[in-house]
């Protein structure tokens, strides 16, 4: 029983992680929530939808596809929706408010263009699920897992390891003299829309394989906020941890205390954690222990 | 060029004055969500209204008048929908008002209807939302529908009596009124009844997860489980349940109606649900036909509600013979072998509703919906 | 035509105009400076050149006309040193580094250029691992420095690399910016430090609310009797 | 008068009272917040269930509401405000999700999913004004007073305000527990203009909502926060035309404007009593009478 509830908390954990690396990579860098996060998982699940059926074709050329296809879509929205806020040097706070203004905008539009309408996959794995022993583990989520875990090694290694990489971690605190160097700010926070949406893009398969696809798919959102914010500091690896940790939380508290009260037992439990650890996990884990090399 | 400027506004001017010498049309207003997350339903819903009055209309219209619908999104918020209704009342002079797929609105329109007097006719399954206080109803509002209570109550008695399934697990959303409000039903009937709940299970808007929850269900081995939930949630629970190898019964309401074999396709095997309706009748059949071609998309139940309500209203107007909003709640109350598509509608004047519930049964088996039959509640 | 000709170019923040048709040379090789109060518009003019601000007028460097934005600017060679170093804070003092080197034309040429700033800066080299912000002022202003010559610039802007430093630490940047020259880069140098400013100036030019005032070798402006009244501090004798 | 644009006012002008608190935590000092609807929800339950359960009188109720906002507002302004400004926005949010859920949950008194149902109609447009009147007044005076200087100070840099001597932490608190009263007092007004509430009127998204028009209206422009409430409440309204469309173009003119003037609508542009007043001067004479501008 118990190990089956540690696996339905990490299975929930998966989809929170899998959301919140590219939401927290935006946070990290330009400083603002970006709930446009989840329209882009949104559209994406739609395009997968779209593509698999379409031309009849298997799991991964779909996961390129909205790889691909969600990081076009947040490069768009960056370019459309936040870019002139910051040539105009719009407080940072705005960027935040449109993008709210732009998941209201696409949420309203897909219901307006499809009625309201529900989709699903067809199936793209062979099964769903495995179970053994009385176990189950459901293979999305196994994937969401292990697209997460990949995600953040990859995105480790692209921030740490090669040049553009640096220059995105440089941003984080500077927007204005990596221009000095010859370093494209534009191009860069481009670059780090593009990671983002990508990273939607497998979130929003992935979703739409284990969830049905419908406007309101992109809502699931506000839990990559709260591991973002609880993660600490903007950093990748806090938030991902924090979103496992989420999902074992809620997971816990539903089984043992009972799901009426989930909402109310993790928020406060949120609360009282950031009040003893208000570097938030990142904190926890020694993360951002002011040494540059260790911030994640 | 001047010439020509006289004809226009010569041909304006007829225009003009054809339209006042016509008959003024009867105004018929819809509150329905158009634009948020039940839009689905509520898209239907209006579909289903409009075809009803292009029917009347092609037969000349009522009392030699024709009949202009008028259509309102309120976007799932309340103040929203109480602007629609006052809009609809003062601005457009609506004579009757159709509506609403969900009860919270209607509870907040029935107080404000006592003001303004223009009767609304909606489906909502919320009791309150017609009766004011015990034998006694609010007097503008009227229900095609059956109560939340008829639903838990229909699905209860099916699983104990029908099935002899006695050993019951119910999972819902607390937030939900209406789920919770079918959940109770359904629980209170069942203990009543000789059953035992053996796990009651909750869960929260948003959630999409609810392998906790049907763990917790699984370890408590009942012998079906009752899902009162809306489709998306009743969709993921329902998969849920099958992907950790649950087989049992799963019971719900008129929320297993299409699309959720399109959704989740063999995992909705073994679900018996409660409807108002069965799909094979033919004037449900027929009518689908002719709203998949006009609309090119399947109608989900509340179509079939839309236009009933519409038929309701019309009827209304037709034995008041006269468009004046009080003449139609008084002939709305008198309301009595109306025919639908769903019903033939008998309103009891204390409830404002359709004096009996008759449930359709569907087992979903192999994909398709299968109609068991007609049942009513075993009652003690 | 000059190395570097700045024509007729005017900057204004809104109404504000705070260059006013400003014209400069350099020649290759050389130091310039431009000294000023506080608010003269030294900074506005660095920004100019390097790009960062939008301005009217034309200025071409090494015969062309120089690109906008700052980064294409950087890339072909005109690297900026700004006022408070701006050195990165978060990241290490290598990878500070590795970013100087962004601009260069020509990659294999990374390494050595490394060796040639750890050689210039042993301390930086020592501290590579380090973040940039636990370096002390004077250890971040050589890091801005080896930042900026990481891409082997042509033509360095230097924009008041004395601010906020000990007097013997700022005769170390200087001496440094002769170091650098000495090596070929011409140099642009705006400082509100005018007397070591001037003592090292091949040509200066004094700005004062958005115009140039007066111009002349720095030897000539040093004894210069108006400049030494408002930017050296000495008195009249009266 | 013509009970549709009554009800259009009496929204409208609730929304405004709930927006002015927002102006002052976010606009004027620059803290994230989405509790705002959690204080209304408290005002709403708290009159509804005292007038309804123990015939406490509508203003008394009220009151009461906005007494129990600040002994709640209290305690989750003491306990995050000394944390990170995020921090905050999470417990905000936090808290209006803890709040509906305790709503649902104790249904013994609240009446759970099933809300609070036949509330009489006492509230009235011209109340609603009086209130709103009053609301704006406070508000405008907290702006131009040293108050509204402390919480401009916090928010170009809190730091600094510190230095300056600003006990920031006691600041923060006081507005928030600020709009936590107007916030109070919306919700006790709506819950008596829509007769019934429930907790899932109390969303997130309704905090979203009152966000959007702060920023709409621009964080320095109270004149512009206000005239935001007002079209942005109207406007859904006249958009009715579009159908299934509507919500698209009322989001798409939103954006528009976000991106066209993010210091939002009015920018620092204020209207002042003397200005209106000028005016009508102006106009009388039809001398010289410039129209002023406002700083």
């Amino acid at each position: 029983m118990l190990v089956q509830q540690i696996i339905n908390g990490l299975s929930l954990g998966s989809v929170y992680a899998l959301m919140a690396v590219g939401f927290a990579l935006v946070f990290s860098i330009l400083k603002f929530s970006n709930f446009s996060h989840g329209s882009v998982i949104m559209l994406s699940a739609y395009l997968g939808l779209w593509f698999s059926n379409r031309f009849d074709v298997g799991l991964f050329p779909t996961l390129l596809v909205c790889m691909i296809g969600g990081g076009t879509i947040a490069v768009i929205i960056e370019k459309i929706g936040f870019k002139p806020i910051r040539d105009k040097n719009g407080p940072l706070i705005y960027l935040f408010v449109s993008s709210i203004a732009i998941s209201m905008f696409l949420q309203y539009l897909m219901t307006a263009l499809l009625g309201g309408r529900f989709f699903m996959y067809r199936p793209l794995l062979k099964s769903s699920s495995w179970r053994f022993a009385g176990i189950t583990i459901p293979i999305v989520n196994l994937a969401m897992l292990a697209a997460s875990i990949v995600a953040l090694v990859f995105l480790l290694y692209v921030l740490y390891r090669t040049t553009i990489g640096i220059a995105i971690r440089a941003a984080a605190t500077d927007l204005s003299t990596p221009n000095l160097l010859g370093i494209n700010i534009n191009m860069l926070i481009s670059i780090t829309f593009f990671i983002s949406g990508a990273l939607a893009g497998i979130a929003g398969l992935f979703l739409g394989m284990s969830l049905n696809v419908y406007p309101q798919l992109g809502g699931l959102v506000l839990k990559a906020f709260v591991a973002t914010v609880v993660g600490g500091l903007g950093s990748l690896g806090g938030a991902v941890i924090a979103a496992f940790l989420l999902g074992l939380l809620e997971t816990m508290i539903t089984a043992y205390i009972g799901g009426a009260v989930t909402p109310m037992v993790s928020f406060t439990v949120m609360i009282l954690f950031l009040l003893f650890k208000p570097e938030g996990v990142a904190g926890l884990l020694g993360l951002s222990s002011g040494s540059a090399t260790q911030k994640l | 060029m001047k010439k020509s400027l006289v004809i226009v506004v010569v041909a304006l001017m007829l225009l003009a004055g054809m339209q006042v010498s016509a008959a003024e049309p009867i105004v018929v207003g819809a509150i329905v969500d158009l634009s948020a997350a039940t839009a689905l339903w509520g898209q239907s819903q209006a579909r289903g209204i409009e075809m009803a009055i292009e029917e009347y209309n092609a037969a000349g219209g009522l009392l030699g008048r024709p009949l202009e619908l008028k259509v309102y999104d309120f976007k799932m918020d309340v103040q929203e929908g109480i602007t629609a209704y006052q809009r609809l009342a003062n601005q457009d002079k609506a004579s009757v008002i159709l509506g609403a797929p969900v009860s919270n609105l209607l509870l907040a329109l029935a107080p404000i209807a006592d003001q303004v007097k223009v009767p609304i006719v909606g489906e909502p399954s919320d009791q309150r939302a017609t009766t004011k206080s015990p034998g006694q109803p609010w007097p503008y509002i009227f229900a095609s529908q059956a109560t939340c209570v008829d639903y838990g109550e229909t699905a209860a008695s099916y699983a104990i009596y029908e099935l002899g399934l006695t050993q019951l697990a119910v999972i819902n959303n607390k937030g939900n009124a209406w789920a919770d409000e079918i959940a109770e039903a359904f629980i209170a009937y069942a203990k009543e009844h000789g059953a035992t709940i053996v796990s009651r299970e909750a869960f929260n808007w948003g959630d999409t997860d609810f392998r906790s929850q049907l763990s917790n269900i699984q370890r408590a081995q009942p012998e079906a489980i009752f899902v009162p939930e809306y489709l998306q949630e009743a969709s993921q629970i329902t998969r849920q349940a099958r992907e950790m190898g649950m087989d049992m019964v799963i019971l719900g309401p008129n929320s297993y109606t299409p699309p959720m074999v399109e959704l989740i396709g063999s995992a909705a095997d073994n679900v018996y649900f409660v409807n108002n309706v069965a799909f094979d009748l033919p004037q449900i059949k027929e009518f689908t036909a002719r709203y998949v071609e006009k609309y090119g998309i399947e109608p989900t139940v509340n179509a079939y509600f839309g236009y009933d309500n519409a038929v309701i209203a019309l009827e209304a107007i037709r034995r008041a013979d006269s468009a004046n909003s009080q003449e139609i709640r008084d002939a709305l109350e008198k309301t009595e072998n109306v025919q639908g598509l769903i019903f033939n509608y008998t309103f009891d004047p204390v409830t404002h509703r359709t004096d009996e519930f008759i449930a359709t049964v569907i087992k979903i088996e192999n994909g398709e919906y299968v109609t068991v039959g007609q049942y009513k509640p075993v009652k003690k | 035509m000059a190395y570097l000709d700045v024509n007729n170019i005017c900057v204004s923040y809104g109404r504000n105009q705070a260059l006013n048709n400003i014209s400069m040379k350099a020649e290759k090789g050389q130091i310039v400076t431009v000294i000023g109060a506080n608010g003269a518009g030294k900074s506005t003019l660095i920004n100019a050149i390097s790009g960062v601000l939008r301005y009217s007028g034309k200025i071409s460097f090494d015969g062309k006309p120089l690109p906008y934005p700052a980064y294409k600017a950087a890339c072909s060679g005109v690297i900026q040193i700004p006022e408070g170093r701006k050195i990165f804070p978060n990241i290490s003092v290598a990878e500070n580094l590795i970013l100087g080197g962004y601009a260069l034309r020509d990659k294999s040429q990374f390494e050595s250029r490394l060796q040639a700033v750890y050689e210039l800066f042993p301390v930086l080299k020592d501290r590579k691992e380090q973040a940039g912000g636990s370096l002390s002022g004077g250890e971040q202003q050589m890091l801005a420095i080896s930042r900026g010559l990481m891409s082997n610039p042509s033509l360095l802007l230097l924009d008041e690399p004395s601010l906020g430093l000990a007097p013997l630490v700022i005769r170390d940047v200087f001496n440094l910016i002769k170091t650098v020259n000495a090596q070929g880069v011409t140099v642009i140098l705006v400082e509100q430090n005018a007397k070591q400013a001037l003592e090292l100036a091949d040509w200066a030019y004094v700005l004062e609310n958005g115009v140039f005032v007066a111009e002349g070798s720095g030897e000539d402006l040093l004894a210069d009797d108006v400049v030494r009244r408002a930017y050296l501090g000495v008195r009249d004798a009266t | 008068m013509n009970s549709y644009l009554a009800s259009i006012l009496i929204f409208t002008g609730i929304n405004l009272i709930s927006v002015l608190g927002m102006f002052l935590l976010m606009g004027l000092t620059g803290l994230l917040s989405f509790g705002q609807v959690g204080f209304m929800a408290i005002g709403a339950y708290v009159t509804a269930i005292s007038y309804m359960r123990f015939g406490l009188p509508f203003g008394a109720g009220l009151l009461l509401g906005v007494g129990v906002s600040l002994l709640v507002g209290l305690v989750i302004g003491t306990v995050t405000l000394k944390l990170r400004n995020d921090y905050f926005a999470l417990a905000t949010y936090g808290f209006a999700e803890v709040i509906k859920n305790v709503l649902i949950y104790f249904s013994g008194y609240t009446g759970g999913s099933m809300g609070v149902f036949g509330i009489p109609a006492i509230v009235t447009l011209p109340m609603v004004i009086v209130i709103f009147l009053a609301a704006l007044v406070l508000c405008r005076n907290f702006k131009v007073s040293k108050l509204g200087r402390n919480s401009l100070a916090i928010r170009n840099d809190e730091l600094a305000a510190k230095v300056m001597g600003i006990n920031t932490f006691k600041q923060k608190l006081l507005v928030f527990l600020f709009s936590a009263v107007f916030g109070s007092v919306a919700g006790s007004l709506l819950a008596f203009s829509t007769y019934y509430i429930e907790p899932n009127m109390f969303n997130w998204s309704k905090s979203v909502e009152l966000i959007v028009i702060v920023f709409f209206g621009g964080i320095n422009s109270l004149t512009g926060v206000v005239f935001a409430g007002m079209a942005l409440t109207l406007l859904p309204e006249i958009l009715h035309f579009g159908a299934e469309w509507r919500m698209v173009i009322y989001t798409a003119i939103i954006i528009v404007t976000m991106i066209y003037r993010p210091t939002g609508l009015f920018g620092r542009w204020e209207l002042s009593l003397s200005q209106i007043l000028g005016w009508i001067k102006g106009r009388r004479k039809s001398a010289v009478g410039r129209g002023g501008q406002g700083a």
